[in-house]
């Protein structure tokens, strides 16, 4: 390890609270996402700090896995933001808190 | 050397972060975001994870950030809409000027220590080889599972854009 | 099958614009080599005279209102011995599109076109052609017309006996 | 003279040349398209400045230079001014990874012929090329017009789709060179250039690296005769020279990628290894504008059409067809 493993860990959770930030404080569609892929990435940072801290390749696979996780969940969400914003045609989130099918 | 980069590093990465999370304008955030992910790529690169660095730039500032730019493009979100709000025009970009300078530097003295990788840079170091033989033997039955994954995501993502072709939305129908 | 029909549509043309290479060239290089303008090709305008030596220009203004770009604009005025003709006459070469309008609306067949067409030049205004500039000293393409001559004078003669006059044609008669 | 300062003068010595080298044929490569374009089209092409035009590289150049450099009222500066930069620079790094000729030996020292030689060598041109999306979709959006931000669109969409095939083509040949590094690759082709052994891996990469370049048969992003000039509009001067520059620079990097892919790099009889190197190079990109000079433009549903459900399938299946021959040799 180059680092100790805590200044990695902080770094990842500074990293997720900004993230975690976007997701609570913004109402853009566009940026609650952002926040959703600024989190996922924290996590994948504790994972490679982890597969180096205890010399295993375990961690990095599981971050190919986040990787593909991720980009499923992208492309997923962003056509349902197309879709929404075809339905009411913004994106902002408080245009969409009312509860019907 | 490679303990200096990392904090050098993990201090861009959290301050381009920051910047994106507070932008208005999305394509700004996207920016500042692609930033943060090439600092990530590199802070793997030196925990000895050159794959997943290379994956880090290929998929996600490469592919998903290019997907939101897409998106954001698509749905005409205008960049002059709040052109004047914003403060004078240099401030407004110093900061990814020099976030990006800094991981450039970075990457440029990377580039050249790696010949020396065996003193300069980490002792444990996961090659390609290496890389592979674990993920195709050990989790081998999770490939499968990510893959069927992705093959959902990729139908899921065809049926929304299909709804939303059609006149009549089919979420109005159920 | 159709996708043989695609694969030969799409390697056939490499052949052709291959062989298209090593062929010669059908550029003509126009400062060096010049081309054969054709007779009746229609370039800068000038200003005839008559055989006389006398403008041929009486200054109707029917040019001026054929010209769909509104190139050419005069002053009419009147000499001593009654004869009108242009104070100037101005056209703008910059504007003009060298459609020949002009020329089939002069009734003195005064503006007539050449085949000059090196005009370019850096200054727009010197494009701007006076009258002293489009006189010439010759009749153009029309020597023997002398409009005073013509219109001058009073008809004397019987119907198809002046000169350049066809004789009246019999209406009665079936063959021309 | 201490060793390090040696090593460090023979790098810079290094850098510096790749670099000239790199810019002098993309401006050459301009006229070398005007001229083989005009051969094509039965003109002569730019033959003016200069003999035969060898001076017109520069001439555009002085050009580019002396014109107004205009930036749009309602375009988003900085992102406007910085776009062209960063179309630029992702070409001009990916060379650092490609190796143009066996190492040399050099005041005793054992110079390789690359810039750094990465293990990752495949990975980094594969991320530094879906990089070079952000200039043009950037400064498409940054100009604030209608056609550069359809340009923008159409580009990004066109890069993205391209790209799979690409690396999925790219997949057969790591397979049979058991290495992610370029050097090996190549060293991998001493017998056999990979585009014979595996040709359909070598037609998908040709196409889609046809389509990454945004060149002819592909050029939706700015097809000339319904965006204006797509994303690079309302860009004048040198910005757009940059654009245009590095248009090129893709042009030879993509040309050295297929070379070093599947033409056998450095490989040849005879000749030195960096010759046959800018032999095969020209000779790729003398077929990119061959292609140009020949085919029509894509309509933009085929070229989608093209793209996700003939070329992927297809290098999935080669994917797939070369695992199995290689275990089937194996035993």
């Amino acid at each position: 390890m180059i680092v100790p493993f805590q200044h990695l860990l902080i770094l990842a959770s500074i990293l997720f609270l900004l993230g975690l930030m976007a997701v609570l404080v913004r109402r853009n569609l566009i940026m609650i996402l952002i926040g959703v892929e600024i989190m996922l990435n924290a996590s994948g940072l504790v994972l490679v700090g982890a597969s180096a801290f205890w010399q295993q390749l375990d961690g990095q696979v599981m971050v190919i896995f986040l990787m593909a996780l991720t980009s499923a969940e992208v492309s997923i969400s962003l056509a349902m933001v197309v879709y929404l914003n075809r339905r009411k045609k913004t994106i902002d989130v408080r245009a969409f808190d009312e509860l019907r099918g | 050397m490679a303990t200096l980069l990392f904090y050098i590093l993990g201090a861009v990465a959290v301050a381009a972060t920051a910047m994106a999370v507070t932008r208005r304008n999305p394509v700004h955030a996207v920016i500042y975001l692609v930033n943060s992910f090439f600092a990530l790529a590199l802070i793997f690169y030196l925990l000895g994870a050159p794959m997943v660095a290379a994956l880090e730039v290929i998929i996600y500032a490469g592919a998903i950030m290019v997907l939101f730019l897409f998106i954001i493009m698509m749905l005409e979100l205008s960049p002059g809409e709040d052109a004047d709000r914003q403060g004078p025009v240099p401030l407004q970009w110093l900061p990814v000027l020099l976030l990006g300078a800094a991981i450039l530097g970075c990457t440029l003295l990377l580039l050249q220590l790696d010949p020396a990788a065996g003193q300069q840079l980490p002792r444990w170091y996961a090659s390609p080889r290496d890389f592979g033989y674990t993920l195709f033997h050990e989790y081998a039955l999770a490939v499968e599972i990510v893959s069927f994954q992705l093959l959902f995501a990729a139908v899921g993502a065809f049926y929304v854009g299909r709804a939303a072709g059609t006149k009549e939305p089919l979420g109005g129908e159920r | 099958m159709s996708i043989w029909r695609d694969i030969k549509g799409t390697i056939e043309p490499f052949w052709i614009t291959l062989r298209n290479m090593f062929r010669p060239t059908v550029t003509i290089e126009y400062p060096e080599v010049r081309t054969q303008l054709p007779p009746r090709y229609r370039g800068r305008l000038i200003l005839t005279r008559d055989p006389d030596g006398q403008e041929r220009c009486v200054a109707c203004y029917l040019c001026s209102a054929a010209c769909p770009v509104d190139c050419i604009s005069m002053q009419a005025t009147e000499g001593e011995d009654g004869r009108r003709y242009a104070a100037w006459f101005r056209i703008n070469f910059s504007r003009c599109i060298f459609c020949g309008l002009c020329t089939e609306a002069c009734p003195t067949l005064a503006i007539q076109v050449t085949g000059d067409f090196e005009m370019a030049n850096r200054n727009p205004l010197e494009t701007v052609w006076e009258k002293e500039e489009l006189l010439v000293d010759h009749c153009g393409q029309e020597p023997g017309y002398n409009f005073y001559h013509h219109a001058g004078i009073g008809v004397t003669a019987a119907r198809g006996e002046n000169p350049g006059e066809d004789k009246p044609v019999n209406v009665k008669d079936l063959l021309p | 003279m201490p060793e390090w300062l040696v090593i460090l003068l023979l790098i810079v010595a290094k850098l510096g040349l790749i670099f000239m080298v790199l810019l002098t044929l993309a401006a050459y490569l301009v006229l070398a398209e005007r001229k083989i374009l005009g051969r094509i089209q039965l003109r002569p092409g730019p033959n003016r400045v200069g003999p035969f035009g060898t001076m017109q590289p520069w001439a555009d150049l002085i050009k580019l230079l002396t014109k107004e450099d205009f930036i749009p009222a309602q375009a988003d500066r900085w992102l406007f001014m910085l776009a062209p930069g960063l179309a630029a620079v992702t070409a001009l790094l990916t060379f650092a990874v490609v190796p143009f000729g066996p190492p040399l030996s050099l005041f005793g020292h054992q110079v390789p012929l690359v810039v750094c030689d990465l293990n990752i060598g495949v990975l980094f041109f594969l991320g530094l090329s879906s990089l070079a999306v952000y200039g043009m979709a950037l400064g498409g959006w940054a100009s604030n017009s209608k056609y550069s931000l359809l340009g923008a669109i159409r580009g990004l969409s066109q890069l993205i789709s391209y790209e799979l095939s690409m690396g999925l083509a790219l997949v057969p040949v790591v397979m049979l060179a058991r290495s992610f590094s370029l050097t090996d690759i190549v060293m991998a082709q001493s017998a056999v250039p990979f585009a014979l052994v595996n040709p359909l891996a070598f037609l998908i990469f040709l196409i889609s690296a046809v389509a990454e370049s945004k060149r002819i048969p592909f050029d939706l992003p700015e097809a000339e005769n319904e965006l204006v000039g797509g994303f690079h509009t309302e860009y004048s001067g040198m910005r757009f020279g940059l654009f245009f520059v590095a248009e090129y620079l893709n042009l030879i990097i993509l040309g050295s990628m297929l070379t070093v892919f599947f033409l056998g790099g450095w490989m040849g009889p005879f000749l030195p290894g960096v010759v046959w190197f800018s032999i095969k190079v020209l000779f790729v990109c003398f077929f990119f504008i061959w292609v140009r000079g020949t085919l029509p433009r894509l309509r933009y549903d085929q070229l989608m059409h093209f793209g996700w459900k003939i070329l992927l399938p297809l290098s999935l299946l080669n994917v797939i067809l070369t695992g199995a021959f290689l275990l089937w040799r194996q035993g």
